[in-house]
């Protein structure tokens, strides 16, 4: 079965980061986390809070599935289907809640 | 874990030299976020829409989640230790990061029990109203995504005793990991869009 | 390294080339093909024998021939039947035996999974059949919408047997498309860009995808259906603050993909007979291409044109009007290259043209009928009518089920090595065609005239007893010609006049190896170096640039040894497991633990399986 | 392999007159009950302005497309001498043209749809306004403005713009009077909203229509009529609802007994409107003698239908609430006699 291992795709994955990288990156995830929560409790930016927690959990979301996931290093077609997929999802919930005036 | 690839695959590199399974693996994936998606769609149009409470604000936990929701992505790092490890031929460090990324896994699962219980005490169950219905099914979902994660896992685990964990089989292992981190990313839009945003109390209108 | 050969090739396998053990077990994709086939013609006529009981019913005002619970029950399965276990398998029986053909491979990328996708199909389609013997088919449409699917209202286990029927045949199809996408994106021959795919080819991989991204959106509504039946979660229950028009949204945003699943295998079929029989190439073969591909794409936001009468409200009606009419833009693209192939051809009419020709002609007044009630205010005058009923078999019988037809009259010589009676076939063709029309032509008239759909009974002064009367007549029409069909089929398989390879002349890569193809397809994988590869071997002086010759195909030297995979019955034990699981949740949900125990033990023993041949 | 037999042109031309025949001639029938193209108001002569113009568009299309095919079937059909055909890819100018001009054409009806929705859209102000709540499987309608219900039939003034406030009690339901208005949903937990004005001309007149979402077991059986009546002759059928019922008298007076004896008051109301105790689970049964139909508008309302519905409604109507519920059918110390049912309906014949 180790035959599998011999594409030459598999080349890509010698650019994969370091192990430290790795951690440098559970970092700014348990950062934004501590950070998303601290704020939860600041009254002051409620009106805010919506748009403030989308872009941090998009960017964590950005951190596992580019670098955990290898996107990042790896062939361009897992990118494309996994981004198709994610868009898809994104815009049919989108369409939802605009159909049950959930927003605006 | 024998695949059931065809044997002259051996021979005949595939058309885009990306291993069928892996390929696989990200294509399943992207259904997935469909599938995911049409849940968190269902509670966002539901969370606010129950006739009778507990409402979204009485009931959820930001600081018991926040916790969970760290354990979690402390083991997606794990994760990603355990696949280093085994494409540098560590197996032992590769075994230890496994195992730890199951244990926190399973983790995980224990801070929903005890979520899932303590809700059920304060009365919301999955009958009880919409936010319930919609709530239970996406985080019971997610849940069993993490249960089969962490089964897979431990199969790898003790599999490694029996069979090693050689580098050229990290691709075995990186599957998981992907199944693994994609797990990891859908509770990243669970934590914010169910609890943060969710647990806001809506503007009377 | 597993490679080591020794005397592997086929002998190994010679044991189990026969008997029902074989099929069983078998993973090859040519043979699972076949057995998806003979299983969706068989639905194909238990769908159709509903339809006629239906016809027959419908052929006399007041008639009490069927009682209307039974009515109901029929005209639900009949759609079920004919959409998820006729029109959708037999373009997986197709994608399987000729897609890795048409794309130079041996077999499939799974073919253990692709031999699951099989058993769960038979499994689910029998689980929900098994509703006719255990209390009552489903009997809410198939759209079962919310809220009359509650158990306050469909009390029995009907809707029940619905929900996990289709969510076992949901498991099949999404593994099925998940193999094809991974079949046609990874095992393509040398020299096969995506742009030299055939178009059936590319219409399979724009097929899976749709289910890939559609499948999961229905998993979620029918666990809701579930569980808002079975545990009483209040998913669509107005008095709790729910919205039963969330089924509706999550149905279609299924459903119409789903649409364009039916028809995409039949486009896909049509514009690889009509380049042959008119000795030309596909006109705009990368317009055809990319339409098939925007039409699938498209599929995503029209769905709300099936709520055109919920009350959606003026701004969502006139967007999705328009995103609806946008979809004819494609489709007359693909309508009119179709017809610019012909031109200037030189066409002949076997019987498989001849439903390609039909195809194309019917599939146009399926598509303007499909403009008209694209108009939200004249669908109001037509949604749920029985114009309504005369447009969407236009396009799925004059559309779908006559591409499908014609594409067993082009390729049964591949699968079987002989072909079907040209007689026979235009015999069937005529009868077909014409019943077609004399059925659904008229109810454009009666569903302009106000009759609604599912009715089961309608007054004599309504003056809709005569056009009823004419449609009973084509359904029979239809039948006749199916009877036709199995005539021909029975004959033509005992002893049809002997294919050759090439009977047609074709154009693509299945034509250049033997018929039946040896179970290894390819004995030299070919190279390519166009989208009609085999035309350009066979007719070098047609290029200006001459292409190289392709090698391969199935004279010449095999290579050394070429490995299959074996035989498993995992597949089925994992295939049965998880269907009486699914039908032992209605009995007891304890119970179905059963069938999740010999799922598992499947899923257990296909993972240590060792796949291919071993040697150590 | 070979090509055996020659198509002959005669078949296309037959082939083109079945395909084109049926299509053509649904121009022609106007004359059903419940036809869609013989508009009778305001909004459904909008709706059925755009419906010909795309279906005249479609049209021309269609002899196009259908054209081009037959012709091109029939000029390039292969001959005994026909050689190899060019071998002709594609041709961008034509890709480029056959997308634009079905754009241009999408549009010219896209247009007048848009327009048409918006102009049907909401209730204009002032209409008279009769609210409808769907039952399985008949019509509840109530006249706010007065406090009266009645079932199944619906008697709107000729003078008025009329709009529906429609809700449903049970499952989907669809109220469609074709020559009206076109069909809208009633959905749970939602109220929707159809309107029409009358044509003068339709005063006198009835109008059919019928529930067109299927909604279970009776589905067939959920009809409805509108009758649009002159100002006068509604006002007095307003007036002779309000009023109370004549007093019955002798066989009719056992089935005014029998009418509260064996439980219909339970379901059904006599008194016009509803009682403080708000829905009545069962048609509203004032005036009920004055109507044209009976059992969801699915028969004429007269002795023989009457008593046969009332012998075994289940046969007639299959499903009803009323065989799976009421005392009388369910209870054999309260089953109906052939006599009850003479008198009931002697006394429901009363009910004018």
């Amino acid at each position: 079965m180790a035959e599998q291992e011999l594409h030459p795709a598999q080349a890509h994955e010698s650019a994969h980061p370091s192990p430290a990288k790795y951690i440098l990156i559970a970092t700014y995830l348990t950062l934004i986390t501590i950070f998303e929560v601290l704020i939860y409790y600041v009254d002051a930016l409620q009106d805010y809070f919506l748009w403030i927690f989308l872009v941090l959990s998009a960017v964590k979301f950005y951190y596992v599935a580019m670098f955990y996931m290898h996107l990042k290093f790896d062939a361009r077609i897992f990118k494309t289907l996994f981004i198709f997929g994610l868009v898809l999802a994104t815009f049919i919930m989108a369409a939802l809640l605009l159909l049950f005036s959930i927003i605006i | 874990m024998t695949t059931n690839t065809t044997a002259h695959e051996s021979h005949l590199a595939t058309t885009t030299g990306l291993d069928h399974r892996k390929l696989l693996m990200w294509l399943f994936l992207a259904s997935e976020c469909l599938f995911f998606g049409s849940l968190i769609a269902t509670f966002l149009l539901y969370k606010d829409a129950s006739v009778v409470g507990p409402q979204p604000h009485e009931i959820l936990n930001i600081p018991v989640t926040s916790t969970s929701t760290f354990v979690l992505l402390t083991s997606s790092l794990a994760m990603v230790l355990a696949l280093a490890a085994v494409q540098r031929n560590d197996v032992v460090s590769a075994r230890f990061w496994i195992f730890a990324t199951a244990f926190l896994g399973a983790t995980f699962l224990g801070f929903q029990v005890y979520e899932f219980y303590e809700f059920v005490i304060h009365g919301l169950t999955p009958k009880t109203n919409v936010f319930g219905a919609s709530f239970f099914t996406l985080t019971g979902f997610h849940g069993a995504h993490v249960t089969v994660g962490v089964i897979w896992l431990m199969s790898l685990f003790f599999y490694s005793f029996r069979h090693g964990l050689p580098a050229e089989r990290s691709l075995d292992v990186e599957l998981c990991g992907l199944y693994w981190h994609f797990v990891d990313i859908v509770w990243v839009v669970i934590f914010t869009v169910v609890y943060l945003i969710g647990s806001l109390e809506p503007a009377a209108t | 390294m597993a490679t080591a050969v020794g005397a592997f090739g086929g002998a190994d396998h010679a044991a189990s080339k026969s008997g029902v053990w074989s099929w069983i077990t078998t993973v090859d994709h040519k043979r699972i093909g076949i057995l998806y086939g003979v299983t969706a013609v068989t639905f194909f006529l238990i769908g159709g024998f509903e339809a006629l009981l239906i016809r027959l019913q419908l052929a006399e005002a007041e008639s009490t021939l069927i009682a209307a619970g039974l009515f109901n029950q029929l005209f639900t399965m009949h759609a079920l039947t004919m959409i998820f276990l006729a029109i959708m398998p037999l373009g997986a029986a197709f994608f399987n035996f000729i897609v890795p053909l048409q794309i130079g491979a041996r077999d499939v990328a799974f073919p253990r999974l692709n031999a699951l996708s099989y058993w769960l199909f038979l499994f689910g389609a029998l689980l929900l059949n098994s509703s006719f013997i255990f209390g009552g088919a489903p009997d809410v449409g198939w759209f079962a919408y919310a809220n009359l699917t509650a158990l306050e209202y469909s009390p029995s286990s009907a809707v029940d047997f619905f929900a996990l029927g289709m969510l076992v045949l949901g498991v099949s199809s999404l593994a099925a498309a998940l193999n094809f996408i991974i079949t046609i994106l990874n095992l393509r021959a040398p020299g096969m860009t995506l742009m030299r795919m055939p178009v059936f080819t590319w219409m399979t991989l724009v097929v899976s995808f749709l289910l890939v991204f559609a499948l999961p959106i229905l998993t979620v509504g029918l666990v809701q259906l579930l569980f808002w039946r079975e545990f009483g979660m209040p998913f669509f229950s107005a008095e709790a603050g729910a919205d039963p028009l969330l089924w509706q949204h999550i149905f279609w945003l299924f459903g119409h993909p789903e649409v364009y699943i039916l028809i995409l295998p039949a486009m896909g079929i049509v514009s690889e007979i009509l380049p042959t029989y008119s000795r030309k190439p596909l006109f705009g073969y990368s317009t055809v291409v990319f339409a098939g591909v925007a039409i699938g794409f498209m599929g995503f936001a029209v769905w709300a044109h099936h709520m055109f009468t919920v009350g959606l409200g003026s701004i969502a009606l006139a967007a999705f009007s328009a995103s609806t009419m946008l979809i004819a833009v494609p489709t007359g693209i693909k309508i009119f290259n179709w017809i610019a192939t012909l031109w200037g051809g030189s066409i002949q009419f076997t019987t498989a043209m001849l439903f390609a020709l039909g195809f194309v002609a019917l599939f146009v007044i399926g598509g303007l009928s499909g403009v008209m009630h694209a108009s939200p205010p004249v669908d109001t005058q037509q949604q749920d009518t029985y114009f309504v009923v005369a447009h969407l078999h236009y396009v799925l019988f004059g559309g779908s089920i006559m591409g499908l037809f014609g594409g067993i009259y082009y390729w049964f010589p591949k699968m079987t090595g002989r072909l079907l009676s040209e007689g026979w076939g235009k015999l069937h063709f005529w009868l077909m065609f014409i019943g077609m029309n004399v059925t659904f032509g008229p109810m454009h008239l009666v569903g302009i005239d106000g009759m609604p759909r599912r009715i089961n009974t309608y007054d004599e002064s309504m003056g809709w007893e005569l056009l009823n009367q004419i449609e009973t007549v084509g359904a029979f029409i239809i039948a006749l010609s199916v009877a036709v069909f199995l005539v021909n089929f029975f004959k033509s398989v005992k002893s049809g006049e002997p294919a050759g390879d090439d009977p047609w002349d074709g154009r693509t890569l299945e034509w250049s190896i033997s018929s039946p193809p040896p179970e290894y397809n390819f004995a030299r994988i070919p190279v390519v170096h166009s989208n009609e590869p085999f035309w350009d071997q066979k007719h070098p002086e047609l290029k200006h640039d001459a292409p190289p010759v392709i090698a391969g195909g199935a004279d010449g030297e095999a290579e050394e040894s070429i490995h299959m995979p074996n035989p498993s019955y995992w597949p089925i034990v994992v295939g049965f497991g998880t269907a009486l699981a699914a039908g032992l949740v209605i009995v007891n949900p304890w119970l179905a633990s059963i069938g999740a125990v010999i799922g598992l033990l499947g899923i257990y023993g296909w993972v240590f399986e060792p796949a291919g041949p071993e040697h150590h | 392999m070979a090509n055996r037999k020659h198509i002959r042109p005669k078949s296309l031309l037959v082939l083109l007159a079945l395909v084109i025949l049926p299509i053509l001639a649904a121009c022609g029938t106007v004359d059903s009950a419940q036809t869609t193209i013989n508009p009778q108001s305001d909004v459904a002569r909008e709706i059925q302005g755009t419906y010909a113009f795309i279906f005249w568009v479609s049209v021309v299309v269609f002899v196009v497309v259908e054209g081009a095919l037959v012709y091109a079937v029939f000029r390039y059909r292969r001959r005994p001498n026909s050689g190899m055909p060019k071998q002709t890819e594609g041709n961008m100018v034509l890709e480029v043209t056959w997308t634009i001009i079905p754009a241009l054409i999408l549009v010219a009806i896209a247009v007048p749809t848009w327009i048409t929705i918006f102009r049907t859209d909401d209730i204009p102000a002032g209409s008279y306004i009769i609210n409808v709540t769907g039952h399985q499987w008949w019509w509840e309608v109530e006249y706010p403005d007065v406090g009266l219900v009645t079932a199944n039939e619906i008697r709107v003034p000729s003078d008025r713009t009329i709009g529906f406030h429609l809700e449903t009690e049970d499952v989907l339901h669809s109220f469609w009077v074709p020559a009206l208005f076109g069909k809208i949903d009633l959905v749970p937990g939602r109220t929707n909203t159809v309107w029409f004005t009358p044509d003068v001309e339709t005063e006198g007149q009835m109008f059919l229509g019928q529930c067109v979402e299927f909604c279970g077991l009776s589905h067939a059986n959920m009809r409805m009529r509108i009758f649009v009546d002159s100002p006068d002759d509604f006002a007095a059928w307003t007036a002779g609802l309000q009023s109370p019922a004549p007093e019955p008298s002798g066989v009719a007076a056992t089935g005014h007994e029998l009418f509260s004896s064996k439980g219909c008051t339970v379901c059904h109301s006599i008194n016009g409107a509803y009682d403080a105790a708000g829905l009545f689970p069962a048609p509203n049964l004032t005036g009920f003698g004055s109507r044209v139909t009976l059992a969801g508008a699915i028969m004429e309302n007269n002795a023989t239908n009457l008593t046969a519905w009332l012998d075994n409604p289940e046969e007639i109507k299959p499903g009803n609430i009323m065989y799976k519920e009421a005392e009388a059918y369910k209870n054999p110390d309260l089953a109906l006699t052939d006599a009850d049912i003479g008198a009931l309906v002697a006394y429901l014949q009363t009910l004018q």
